[in-house]
């Protein structure tokens, strides 16, 4: 095994973990922090493809990671202004 | 070759107190302790390390980029130190 | 063996224990401070995969900014955190273990099957290495010029995204307020580093043509130096008010006439002629570093914590005081 | 021409972009509305005289570049993406309070233009991002209900965001395999095997998600259920449907698995009926709407078992004819479901503000004051039951004649259980609306004795909640919301308020009688085509 | 050269490794952003190493950033701590 398909299946083992504990936390905080360790799973996954070819990594899958990137930064911050308003809402009580 | 010896000497030597900064946070009993650890071992270990590389480069603008990085993390590490030993006076959690 | 395989092998069994230490940490502070190292470990490990684009960008977004949002989201009672401990306990803990650990290595055993059989010598990464794009950095030319619909979709999430947060604000739709701190130690400090961040945003964005950066690396550390101008009461300088909005959906703006010009003049949608590509390229990345700044500023400012705490004041421009209307218990059913 | 898939994804970015600035919002979207139409039916007409619309913007050629597709299932949905996103801009527009915010008329844009990108991308990796577009739009739209809005928002948020990584991995196993991300392309070199199964797997949980396929439902009731009215006939109507014709499109083109066809089949059947029965059980008005979309996701997902044997290489003259009538069937009958659904949520959020509760039996005596609003819900009941002479109906009855062909007669009893159910939801609401409003007391303590009878309902629902999250425990704290009036604090229904929903109706009731050239359009540039 | 500068990057990820422990442990929030700002120095210094060893200068961009955000991850942190008066 190559390192690049160390990290490969390493991305996979981190992916499913992620989801799994998405799922089962009860905690909002929580499930947006697995969420993020989902993408980084699946961004794992991107980025060794990328290397594991003969010659010079892989740009487009790069890009593709770089785009994966933003948008789990723009859901993450979506969540965490839903979860403080939701929470900043328990507060008041 | 003397700066191959040199870098080679000041690299081991910033592992060694990066090594000894880990080790103080992972013994010392209470915080205060733990930011001496911090603010000494450490930017004492990434400024020998980023002297090392500094001797290694050619080029004056990486050298500067080095040493700004070396500052930067400087600046970072006292003020988070005196921020939060002052509050952990403050409210006596460092205990 | 040799030193690159054991730092591969250390770094993976890092990054595992970290994930599931994050995943499984009995503290929302703990789960949220072992993400940023998990996002640390995952830098060297885009180095490692020579993906130095990605490193740059994990430092700046999924690690930088994504960790000043979850940091900034903590609460101090959840920061001080008793409260939460973990549902079902250490067997439930294994169960998910072993469910997504057996999941993971098939899924894995899948992957790395199909890369082995899947090698082929005409990738499209390969033809992309070869495109004499308007430049010269390959990942800059893919995103920009080969696949510039994605880019500007992406551009479109995060707008959405700043737009929602701003939509379901409490103080108003087109301000942020964000509690300041203006102890002497900590002014000097951002005065010190504001300029330096500010002259890594420039070299990120002008590097990006040639070398890893770009502009979202750019819009990330520009976001870094108006958080820290706004923790430290500098509203003057960020926009916080009337041009919040504006900002936000700048990039937005000028990536879509940017299509629309391509269109009138050469004929296609984003398609980016040799002549004047490169200025398309510079003018449409720096309105997206300033879109992507005041984006990013908006969701962290919008999720940190609303204190009640009579030393401190939530101070807010252009909107109204936060008010808190009578509300009604009502229980979830799904 | 080639200039229309991308114009059908611009245009409604630029009016986004327009209406978070301008101060006439309304003016702008509705306007943009009115060009998304015409282009939809320029679309449709293009696509039905010439074959599918290519293109390539950027100018490189695929796979270098990125593919855009209209094809006839594009076009079809396009249209359906047009007129209800005209009706409920329109209704937005003359109804108080409908859009829950100023910042409505962007979020709705954005989500459309998610939605057409959705529709018109012909590469892996633009699909993923266009349903991260569609997705964040509709998240933001849900979050515009209010305090009780937002836990059902980051649910669906944290839920369908899982499912977009999902179809990413499978992105990635693609790329592995063929070193392309053209869907048409890289599905030429597919090899069989573990990968194309896994992938397969993946596309589907990670859409099934998305479309709300049981047992990955859970987070749509309350989602749907919460969203103020002018949004909630945009999720269910369209917003659903994107993701299904993504997972439509994967399965056509890789050419699908026999063993999960089935094991979708029997979901599908699952979802009628389960959701069905489900609807009946609400005492939200809203709730049991969204309900019974959970039903009708399960119609569409019956294609998938029915034409898988016609999707594969080799398949024979007979299957593949089989195929296409269950294709055409199962999208008449998601057009439909559009149109009637859309009418439906406009309906009922206007009487749910008529009479100042959310409630079903809330609804009491409306019909006297309301009499076309409630006519219009229980004709778009109708219309989405099934019964002559809807299109759905002929959906539904092509659907019929593939199953009988192929000897699938639990399918013939799903479909015809699942039309009971419909009815008979759509009739216990507009029964209470004829009832007579004189129980005044009992009207009061409603709320509190439905809370109890929807709990009834949970232990049913606990059996997929590992596949969701454990949120049904969850307090919320909910404000007085702008869409829901607190109980008693009814309005007048407006003059015009109602005909939207008409529109919509007589929409649905119109194609039926004449939907030879739809069924004609949807499958033009399909795998399926004549 | 190449070798030792290798050697050097993996002593200092197994220090990233053991400071990890001190954020699991706590006890305070305070300790656990002293040892982030530890971790993200030594993540810089190990970065600057491979800068050498992959003759990739990207990385002592990646090593500035890094330390940057940190420092407005600090300062974001700090504030938020902050003690009641």
């Amino acid at each position: 095994m190559t390192g690049p398909e160390l990290f490969l299946a390493l991305g996979a083992v981190v992916t499913l973990l992620g989801a799994v504990r998405l799922l089962t936390t009860p905690d909002s905080m929580r499930r947006v922090v697995a969420l993020n360790v989902t993408g980084a799973g699946t961004l794992l996954i991107l980025v060794s493809l990328s290397a594991t070819g003969p010659g010079e990594p892989d740009p487009v899958l790069q890009a593709l990671a770089l785009t994966g990137i933003v948008i789990t930064i723009s859901v993450t911050g979506l969540a965490l202004v839903l979860v403080r308003r939701i929470e900043d809402g328990d507060d008041d009580d | 070759m003397i700066l191959d010896v040199l870098t080679v000497l000041l690299v081991t030597a910033g592992c060694l107190f990066v090594t000894a900064g880990t080790v103080g946070l992972l013994r010392f009993g209470d915080l205060l302790q733990r930011l001496h650890a911090l603010t000494k071992a450490d930017n004492l270990g990434l400024g020998l390390i980023v002297l090392g590389l500094v001797l290694q480069t050619s080029n004056p603008a990486v050298a500067v980029k080095l040493v700004l990085l070396w500052v930067l993390a400087l600046l970072a590490a006292a003020t988070n130190s005196a921020l939060l030993a002052r509050d952990a006076e403050l409210t006596g959690e460092h205990r | 063996m040799s030193w690159e395989t054991v730092l591969d092998v250390l770094l993976a069994t890092s990054v595992l224990g970290v994930a599931v230490a994050t995943l499984f940490a009995p503290r929302r502070t703990s789960s949220v401070m072992l993400f940023l190292v998990l996002g640390l470990l995952l830098v060297l490990v885009w180095t490692r995969l020579g993906a130095p684009d990605v490193a740059l960008a994990e430092a700046a977004i999924a690690s930088g900014v994504t960790g000043a949002l979850l940091v900034s989201a903590l609460t101090r009672r959840s920061a001080a955190g008793s409260a939460e401990t973990p549902r079902g306990g250490w067997r439930s803990a294994a169960a998910e273990l072993a469910v997504a650990g057996t999941g993971g290595v098939l899924l894995g055993g899948v992957l790395v099957g199909a890369a082995r059989d899947g090698l082929r010598p005409d990738r499209l990464g390969d033809l992309a290495l070869d495109v004499d794009g308007v430049v010269d950095q390959p990942v800059t030319t893919v995103l920009l010029d080969l696949r510039a619909l994605d880019t500007l979709l992406e551009v479109a999430v995060l707008a959405a995204a700043v737009l929602a947060a701003l939509a379901v604000h409490r103080e108003g739709e087109s301000s942020i307020g964000i509690r300041s701190d203006t102890r002497p130690v900590l002014v000097s400090f951002v005065r010190l580093t504001t300029p330096v961040v500010l002259l890594l945003t420039g070299w990120f964005l002008v590097a990006g043509s040639s070398r890893p950066g770009g502009a979202f690396q750019a819009g990330a550390v520009l976001a870094g130096a108006a958080l820290l101008l706004l923790l430290t009461g500098r509203k003057d300088l960020v926009p916080t008010g009337r041009w919040l909005r504006p900002a936000v959906v700048l990039g937005l703006a000028v990536f879509l006439a940017a299509a629309v010009l391509t269109r009138l003049v050469e004929g296609g949608w984003l398609d980016l002629p040799a002549s004047w590509g490169v200025a398309v390229v510079l003018v449409v990345e720096t309105a997206l570093v300033v879109s992507i700044a005041a984006g990013l500023t908006v969701l962290v400012a919008l999720s940190r914590p609303r204190y009640v705490d009579a030393t401190t004041s939530t101070e807010t421009l252009g909107g109204a005081a936060p008010s808190d209307p009578p509300r009604r218990q009502t229980e979830e059913l799904t | 021409m080639t200039d229309l898939p991308v114009l059908l994804v611009l245009l409604p970015l630029v009016g986004a972009v327009v209406a978070a600035l301008a101060p006439a919002r309304r003016t702008v979207a509705i306007t943009v509305a009115v060009a998304q139409l015409g282009l939809a039916v320029t679309a449709a007409v293009t696509v039905l005289r010439d074959g599918p619309v290519d293109t390539a913007p950027g100018g490189w050629d695929p796979p270098l570049g990125i593919a855009l597709r209209l094809d006839g299932l594009a076009a079809g949905v396009g249209l359906l993406v047009g007129v209800v996103v005209l009706a409920v801009f329109v209704h937005a527009a003359i109804t108080p309070s409908a859009a829950g915010s100023r910042s409505y008329w962007s979020l709705a844009l954005v989500t459309v233009a998610g939605l057409q990108a959705v529709l018109v991308a012909a590469d892996l990796f633009t699909v993923y991002v266009a349903l991260e577009l569609m997705t964040v739009g509709a998240v933001a739209l849900v979050a515009l209900g209010g305090q009780k809005a937002l836990a059902p928002a980051l649910r669906y948020l944290l839920v369908a965001v899982l499912g977009s990584f999902a179809f990413l991995v499978a992105v990635a196993l693609v790329y592995a395999q063929t070193g392309v991300l053209t869907l048409d392309i890289a599905a030429a070199d597919l090899p069989q095997g573990a990968a194309l199964a896994t992938t397969l797997a993946l596309v589907t949980v990670g859409l099934g998600i998305k479309t709300a396929l049981f047992p990955l439902h859970a987070w749509l009731p309350g989602a749907h259920a919460a969203a103020p009215t002018a949004v909630s006939p945009l999720l269910s109507a369209l917003v659903v449907k994107g993701a299904f014709v993504v997972l439509l499109r994967v399965w056509a083109a890789l050419g699908g698995d026999a063993g999960l066809a089935t094991v979708v089949g029997v979901l599908a059947t699952a979802a009628v009926v389960w959701g069905g029965v489900a609807a009946l059980r609400q005492t939200h008005l809203k709730r049991l709407v969204a309900y019974s979309t959970v039903a009708q996701v399960g119609y569409f997902f019956l294609l998938v078992p029915l034409a898988t044997a016609g999707l594969a290489a080799g398949a024979s003259a007979a299957e593949v004819e089989v195929a296409r009538l269950a294709w055409q069937g199962a999208i008449l009958m998601l057009l439909s479901h559009g149109l009637a659904k859309a009418a439906m949520f406009l309906t009922a959020g206007t009487l749910s503000a008529a009479v100042g509760s959310g409630e079903v039996d809330g609804l009491r005596g409306i019909a006297a004051k309301a009499p076309t609003t409630v006519l219009t819900f229980a004709v778009a009941g109708v219309c989405l039951a099934g019964l002559p002479p809807s299109l759905a109906f002929v959906g539904k009855w092509q659907l019929m004649d593939a199953a009988l062909t192929t000897g699938a007669w639990w399918v013939v009893v799903t479909l015809l259980v699942g039309g009971l159910l419909t009815a008979a939801a759509t009739a216990r609401v507009v029964m209470v609306t004829m009832r007579p409003a004189d129980e005044e007391d009992e009207v009061a303590s409603e709320p509190a004795a439905s809370a109890g009878r929807t709990a009834t309902s949970a232990p049913a629902a606990s059996a997929t909640a590992t596949a969701t999250g454990p949120a049904a425990s969850e307090v919320v704290v909910s404000e007085p919301s702008t869409t829901e009036p607190a109980p008693g604090a009814g309005r007048a229904v407006g003059a015009w308020e109602t005909w939207p929903a008409i529109v919509l109706t007589i929409v649905a009731v119109a194609t039926g009688v004449g939907s030879a050239w739809l069924a004609e359009l949807v499958t033009v540039g399909s795998v399926v085509a004549p | 050269m190449h070798a030792f500068f290798l050697v050097a990057a993996t002593v200092l990820a197994l220090n990233i490794v053991a400071s990890s422990v001190r954020i699991l442990r706590g006890p305070t929030t305070r300790d656990r952003t002293t040892a982030m700002l530890l971790l993200s120095t030594t993540g810089a210094a190990v970065l600057v190493l491979l800068a050498e060893v992959a003759s990739s200068p990207a990385l002592r961009d990646t090593a500035l950033a890094l330390v940057a955000l940190s420092a407005v991850i600090v300062a974001a942190r700090i504030s938020a701590e902050r003690a009641p008066r």
